[in-house]
């Protein structure tokens, strides 16, 4: 076009002679420090990740014994738990966003309004204060003592706590017919036609499918439900009041800003499309999902992309209300070595490792949704 | 005389510059105009009294606690009065060396009253909240002795925590006696739903910390402190401190700069001591000043002759 | 009728009366499908409810003041008041405000909030977008930096760790956002060009660099690591060092931004610059910059608000933004627990701003359409 | 149904309006079963609005358009059901075509027989493929749009809106954005279409088309229909003036 | 400056690629000062490509054109240099009119001439105005392209080409995307040029314009000159097989 395009290979090469210039200015950046604190009579190194942690966790993944497993391990924990709320956050956001961004385009005005008004309202705050208000609310829940289980479940301000099934022969059983039942029909809907998740037919055979074992073996499945016990709520499976605050409130906000982007992405899709669907006399589920949605995607996804690793990123605030993410982790592992510059060090490799992978992973989704029209 | 940069530095600044917690009431904590309250930053304003003649020569640096040491090693801060417990591997490992210990604090427990538990040994299972840091560890290392299990609740800001625990999240706030304090103090009447059990399970002396190597400076921060002590030891006030005369004893001649070299001694002038009082008070005034208010009993933080652990060191 | 012939002109009538009634727009817009109608009577009772309980927990319920013997903070923990405590805001509000900012002085960062204002008030007028704004811009720029600075004109020094509240924030998103916009063209540039590889890649670098790694992570590297460097004399003031981080996080979101509409514009567009034999600076800031630039209008705008909130991250360097002034002031033991009306009135500070950004950006957008075509 | 003798789509005093601007003033227009009719007139003259009209793409404020009886009803959910009808039975040809970019040619083509009309798979597609061969692109049926240059998208558009049976051909200036040697192939697949009694109405400025295949042409200007006449007699013997003129201008090149 | 009986215009055995594919081969053309030469042939045969190349919008792999011997040097600043002198000699109508679309019409007659040739914004104005009066759409100066109908915005193009003072013309296609009435306006305005003895390359369909205005006709096929004659021979006896058969498509409609 305008000027010649130098060879791939010549961008390629390029860019790996940078990344190595900036990897080894890093590394000698690390060096100098490091040389500087040692003769300042500070211990340096990343020794201390070895070491066993002195730190119990909150909400450790799995289970952590203090004192006998080590630093990194417990930074492992923080690391999967921001990988944990990230996700969460991330398909909760992303259904709540589509939810609000179609409620901007809907005919009802009093809809429309709202969903405005909510969007404009939350995203203009900064996240924290959502955080605090998501956690406040949380903590007006009923005391564990005065909650009254309804199906199984307790709301409590100690955390919800739902049944959860007992490890048992039928339980599996029944998981493993759901799954093949799931695949048989994505197969058998595959070699049919368009592939569409969702179908009411396909939910109630796989449900079917699940009650079978419980059919044969004649009885109601075993569950454990929570009960208050002295200090502790005993059985069922829990998510704790300050995890469940957090991801109310990131996703709330998160969701605002992905609604925008899927609004801007619908209104995108040329008014030719959907003047070309009328003409076809679509009906308007098959508009929006086979003809617009798919469109529309492809606009957003990189906007929301972005979306997603801010999510990764402010997971980081869970610190605040006493989620032990990575960084909640990496401060306590701080406390205990004073080994500030190399927790940091990890944890912005963490964060690097994570967004990198996410963008990669996200541009593997955007080449496999856009179709050939780049002749 | 012995060089000292630090105290090269702050003259030519003309500042102290004093890393500060500046989040936690009765110790440094901005009031409603704006200006740093709480014993860390009067024991600041001391040094910048005896070193500059001036308490107000303070350049506060508020650090969250993970910054603190690192801030001191670098050479951001002068010195450090951040709620810094004073332990064995902070003065080998982190380069750092205790002055004084300004308030000898301790973990402690407060439970709602209805609970209905008498000492910190029922506690087994509990929720425990508290405040993100080395906390935690003591946290774990009792209940571990007690053979009890607990669970955690960590936060990183006090109104965060304050919240979850009124609401009833924890069954437990475990926090350093001095907050524990005026934390029941801000509860007016409610302050009675409450109970704060007996046991104090570890011992938090909260300490100033200065960089090692310099060690005319440590004795500046170390002596500014002993000079509040032994102020209130001599019955000497900030009203009172401009009264004393010829007919005074020896020692408070000397401690005034009236007699002796003492302050020569630190390189300072030989008011320094008397600039100390003036401007900040004696340590008694101080702590009345910041914590009087909540009711509190001033506990190990009385003087020695009092059955308190802050010892008049002599200054001859 | 095969054949026709119009024997008359018709004449253009004026359309036909399409003003809708109260029942017509009730009809269409609200009640039109057994759906809407359910949606719209559901969110009458929600927004009702929501509306009620926010009126009377703010404002029927609320302690503004000391009452009768108590005063204010033990008014708001008085038995049965149940709603806000927005005393703890006349008390606090200009710790939240401006921080740590010397008391007597506060009609210093006051003015220079109410002249950034002033300021940004004066902008949004498409009228005045010539370059005398410009010159207005530098000239209140330099007002507010002396009169938060101080040290001329007899006003007395204030060092820039004491600022807080407001003044930093608007400081902050003006200063950095305002040096982040042409680094992030650069930036964008440079990522888009193919002539010099190695530029092409250092901004990839830069730019994945800060989308990766939170800002605060950096913040606090920097402040631990600079001193090791730097002999104390040469060490960048610390909201200096907030600046520069925030510029370029700023400057490398924007980038990505602005990258999205330079690949927006037709390469017709590349080619007529080049036929009539403009030099690559001509074709980018005559040409290809100006369309760009109003595609990504709103993704420039949520960078924007999103750094405007973000400014909040100085407490890591230890300077009192709004937030943490706001948690300071329920730290102490006369306010504990009134967190909520402190962070609302935090977040409304936040709102106003950053709500007027997203409507004038709104509005730009409409503008600029209208105007060609 | 009603008798074959009365017209197919009955347009009666259409006005209709854009704003404050009026486009389309008094129009009547009656097509039989079968019968082809060319529309031309200058740009602007309201060609598009009056075929978009038709097939309800765009609402009008005045007037009436039938379709075999159906679209009279007034409003409410009578008149939504009529519409769809209607739609199902009027296939349209978009000046820019309108296909789905990220349906391959053959999805394009079955998606509206398998959603609208209800029609299996493989009879949407059996059909599909044999009206892809009609038009000549049986081997494109796999590709996506984008891959196609201008006349086969054409030519796709044309066979998307067959697959639908329609009643009713709209083709809107179906060869303006094409080279000549393409605007013959979709000219080509156009008169076969003709041949075999499809019902069809034409916006174009091919005169040469209008003449082979066209039963009437109607002339449009600012919004009304001057002039209605078999193709001979119109290109010969325009009779309006504005007819005259606009005549004189594309012939004179 | 070389003799005025030399070529203004020299293409020595011009190929060029798109990746594998041969796009140009073997293309040699001679251009007089002013010459007017109309290039025709069916779609994708390199027409654009052609003139494209002409004045270097697109590179190409091997042979020589030169400006008035301009174009020799081989790389490096030099060639950079004579690049931008072809450019600023040779104007271009792009098929598509590429107007700044965020700039008035004044404006985009008047920014080359005062950023590339430095001259006053007074006297590229007058200039401006000159020719936008020439090409009837003085009145139009202060719309943006957006508000102006495709006519306008062709003859604008051709302001903007003209504001130049360019020694070379480039056409491409500049009419296939307009409506008869304004296919003429435009054609009148490319006349009025020819007619001042503009030395012009134009890329057109339109076999009335190569009639009137043409001077030899280059018919072109899958990257080759097929045939260059003067229209009048070209169009009645096209000796080529692929031209008769290509006159044969375009004429029989
Ligand atoms: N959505 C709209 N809003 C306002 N005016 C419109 C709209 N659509 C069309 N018009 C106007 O209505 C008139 C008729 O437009 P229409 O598209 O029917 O013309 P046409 O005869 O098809 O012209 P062409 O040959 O250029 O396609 C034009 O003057 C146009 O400007
Ligand atoms: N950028 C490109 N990359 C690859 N192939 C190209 C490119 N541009 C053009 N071509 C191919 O080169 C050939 C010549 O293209 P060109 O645009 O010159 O044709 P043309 O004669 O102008 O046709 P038309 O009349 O349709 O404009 C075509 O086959 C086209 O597919
Ligand atoms: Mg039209
Ligand atoms: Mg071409």
């Amino acid at each position: 076009m305008m000027a010649k395009a130098p060879g791939r290979w010549r961008s390629a090469a390029a860019q790996a002679l940078v990344f190595a210039l900036v990897g080894l200015a890093l590394l000698w950046v690390f060096a100098i420090t490091g040389a500087e604190l040692r003769s300042r009579g500070i211990e340096t190194g990343f020794a201390f990740l070895g070491e066993p942690a002195r730190t119990a966790l909150a909400n450790a993944p799995f289970a952590f014994t203090p004192g006998e497993d080590s630093n990194a391990l417990a930074l492992w924990a923080g690391a999967l738990n921001t990988l944990k709320i990230s996700a969460m956050v991330i398909v909760l956001a992303s259904i709540l966003g589509l939810g609000l961004g179609l409620g901007r385009l809907s005919r009802n005005r009093l809809l429309r309004g709202s969903c405005l008004f909510t969007i404009e309202l939350v995203r203009n705050v900064p996240v924290l204060i959502h955080i605090s208000l998501s956690y406040a609310l949380v903590l007006s829940l009923p005391a564990p003592r005065e909650a009254q289980p309804v199906l199984g479940v307790l709301v409590t301000n100690r955390g919800l706590y739902l049944p959860s099934p007992v490890a048992e022969a039928g339980w599996l059983l029944s998981g493993l017919c759901g799954l093949i039942a799931c695949l048989a029909l994505i197969f058998l809907r595959r070699r049919g036609g368009r592939w569409s998740p969702g179908s009411a037919v396909m939910t109630l055979l796989t449900l079917a499918a699940m009650a079978l074992p419980w059919l044969v073996l004649g009885r109601i499945p075993d569950l454990s439900t929570p009960a208050v016990a002295g200090f502790r709520i005993n059985g069922g499976v829990s998510i704790s009041p300050e995890l469940a605050a957090f991801v109310i409130a990131l996703t709330l906000y998160t969701s605002t800003f992905l609604a925008e982007i899927i609004r801007g992405a619908i209104q995108s899709v040329p008014r030719g499309q959907w003047e070309a669907t009328m003409a076809l006399a679509l009906p308007g589920a098959t508009v929006r999902r086979s003809v617009i949605y798919p469109q529309a995607i492809r606009v957003a996804l990189p906007a929301m992309a972005n979306e997603y690793i801010g999510v990764i990123k402010n997971s980081s605030l869970a610190v605040v209300i006493g989620y032990q993410e990575i960084v909640g982790i990496g401060n306590t592992v701080l406390f205990d070595t004073g080994q500030a510059v190399e927790v940091m060090a990890v944890i912005a490799g963490f964060f690097i490792l994570v967004s990198l992978g996410f963008s990669g992973l996200m541009n593997l989704v955007n080449t496999r949704l856009s179709w050939g029209d780049r002749r | 005389q012995q060089a000292s940069p630090t105290l090269d530095a702050v003259r030519a600044r003309g500042e102290v510059a004093c890393g500060v917690i500046g989040s936690s009431f009765g110790f440094s904590l901005p009031d409603s105009q704006g200006v740093m309250q709480g014993m860390d930053a009067d024991s600041c304003r001391a040094v910048a009294a005896a070193v500059l003649g001036d308490a107000n020569a303070v350049r506060w640096v508020p650090l969250v606690p993970a910054q603190r040491l690192t801030a001191l090693q670098t050479g951001e801060i002068d010195v450090l009065y951040a709620q810094l417990t004073w332990t064995m591997s902070r003065e080998t490992d982190s380069g750092v060396q205790m002055a004084s210990t300004n308030y000898f604090d301790g973990t402690g427990f407060l439970v709602p009253t209805s609970l209905g538990v008498a000492s910190a040994t029922e506690l087994d299972g509990a929720n425990v909240c508290s405040i993100q840091g080395p906390g935690e560890v003591t946290a774990r290392d009792y209940f571990t002795s007690q053979g009890m299990s607990f669970t955690p609740v960590l936060f990183a800001e006090g109104e965060e925590l304050r919240a979850a625990f009124l609401a009833g999240r924890c069954d437990v706030y475990m926090i350093d006696q001095s907050a524990l304090i005026s934390f029941r103090a801000s509860l007016g009447d409610n302050a009675a739903n409450y109970t704060v059990l007996p046991e104090i399970i570890s011992a938090e002396p909260l300490s100033g910390a200065v960089r090692k190597g310099d060690p005319l400076w440590f004795d500046i921060v170390r002596y500014a402190h002993i000079a509040q002590v032994n102020a209130e030891n001599l019955g000497i006030t900030a009203e009172n401190v401009d009264s004393f005369g010829a007919e005074s004893s020896p020692a408070i001649r000397r401690f005034l700069g009236m007699d002796g070299t003492l302050g020569q001694a630190l390189g300072l002038q030989s008011s320094w001591a008397h600039d100390i009082v003036a401007q900040v008070g004696n340590y008694g005034e101080m702590w009345q000043r910041h914590f009087g208010r909540t009711g509190a009993d001033r506990g190990a933080n009385r003087l020695a002759r009092d059955g308190g652990l802050q010892y008049p060191y002599p200054m001859r | 009728m095969t054949r026709f012939l119009a024997q008359t002109e018709a004449a253009a009538r004026p359309a036909p009366d399409r003003r809708r009634g109260l029942r017509q727009i009730l009809a269409e817009d609200f009640f039109y499908a057994p759906g809407a109608t359910v949606w719209t009577l559901v969110l009458v009772v929600l927004l009702g409810l929501a509306a009620w309980t926010l009126f009377d927990w703010a404002v029927l319920n609320a302690v503004f003041g000391p009452t009768g013997t108590l005063d204010a903070s033990q008014a708001c923990r008085a038995e049965g008041a149940e709603g806000a405590c927005w005393a703890v805001i006349g008390d606090k509000v200009r710790l939240i405000l401006f921080g740590l900012y010397p008391f007597d002085l506060q009609w210093r960062p006051g003015l220079a909030c109410l002249l950034m204002i002033a300021l940004y008030a004066l902008s949004v007028q498409k009228a005045l977008w010539r370059p005398a704004l410009g010159v207005i811009w530098a000239l209140v720029l330099a007002a507010v930096l002396v009169l938060m600075r101080g040290g001329v004109a007899g006003l007395a020094p204030v060092g820039d760790d004491q600022w807080g509240g407001l003044p930093v924030t608007l400081i902050l998103s003006t200063f950095g956002l305002g040096l982040a916009f042409p680094v992030a063209i650069a930036l964008a540039l440079a990522r888009q060009q193919r002539r010099f590889p190695m530029l092409q890649a250092a901004s990839v670098g830069l730019i994945e660099f800060a989308r990766a790694v939170p800002l605060v992570v950096v913040l606090f590297m920097a402040s631990v690591m600079m001193p090791l460097f730097l002999p104390e004399s040469w060490q960048v003031s610390k909201l200096l060092r907030v600046l520069i981080a925030f510029t370029l996080f700023g400057a490398a979101y924007l980038a990505e931004v602005i990258r999205g509409g330079l690949q927006a514009i037709p390469s017709g567009q590349y080619e007529a610059a080049s036929a009539l034999s403009l030099t690559y600076a001509q074709t980018m800031r005559d040409v290809i910059l100006p369309q760009a630039l109003r595609i990504v209008i709103p993704g420039i705008v949520n960078v924007f608000i999103g750094f405007f909130k973000a400014t909040a991250i100085v407490v890591v360097v230890g300077i009192f933004d709004l937030m943490t002034a706001a948690k300071r002031a329920v730290a102490d033991p006369l306010w504990q627990g009134f967190g909520i009306e402190v962070y609302l009135f935090a977040g409304l500070i936040y709102f106003v701003f950053c709500f007027s950004l997203s409507r004038f950006s709104a509005r730009l957008e409409r503008d600029l359409a209208r105007d060609r075509s | 149904m009603t008798q074959p003798d009365t017209p197919l789509l009955s347009i009666r005093g259409l006005n209709k309006w854009f704003g404050a601007y009026h486009a389309l003033r008094d129009v009547d227009l009656q097509v039989a079963r079968g019968e082809r009719i060319v529309v031309c007139g200058p740009s602007g003259s309201g060609k598009s609005t009056l075929i978009r009209c038709i097939n309800r793409i765009e609402g009008f404020e005045e007037g009436s358009i039938t379709l075999d009886g159906l679209g009279t009803a007034a409003k409410g959910r009578a008149a939504t059901r009529e519409v769809e009808e209607i739609r199902r039975q009027v296939g349209m040809v978009f000046q820019h075509f309108n296909l789905f970019p990220h349906m391959s040619v053959l999805e394009n083509c079955i998606l509206a027989p398998m959603r609208s009309l209800r029609e299996s798979r493989a009879t949407a597609e059996g059909r599909a493929r044999e009206l892809l061969a009609r038009v000549r692109i049986a081997d494109q049926a796999d590709k996506y749009p984008g891959q196609l240059s201008g006349g086969q998208q054409q030519r796709v558009a044309i066979a998307r809106a067959l697959c639908m049976r329609p009643r009713l051909m709209l083709f809107d200036e179906p060869t303006s954005a094409l080279d000549p040697e393409m605007v013959q192939e979709v000219l080509d697949t156009m008169v076969t279409l003709a041949e075999d009694g499809m019902t069809m109405i034409c916006v174009t400025h091919e005169m040469g088309f209008a003449r082979q295949v066209a039963d009437r042409v109607v002339f449009m200007d600012q919004g009304q229909i001057l002039e209605v006449a078999p193709p001979g007699e119109f290109f010969d013997h325009p009779r309006h003036d504005r007819s005259r003129e606009f005549l004189g201008r594309i012939l004179a090149h």
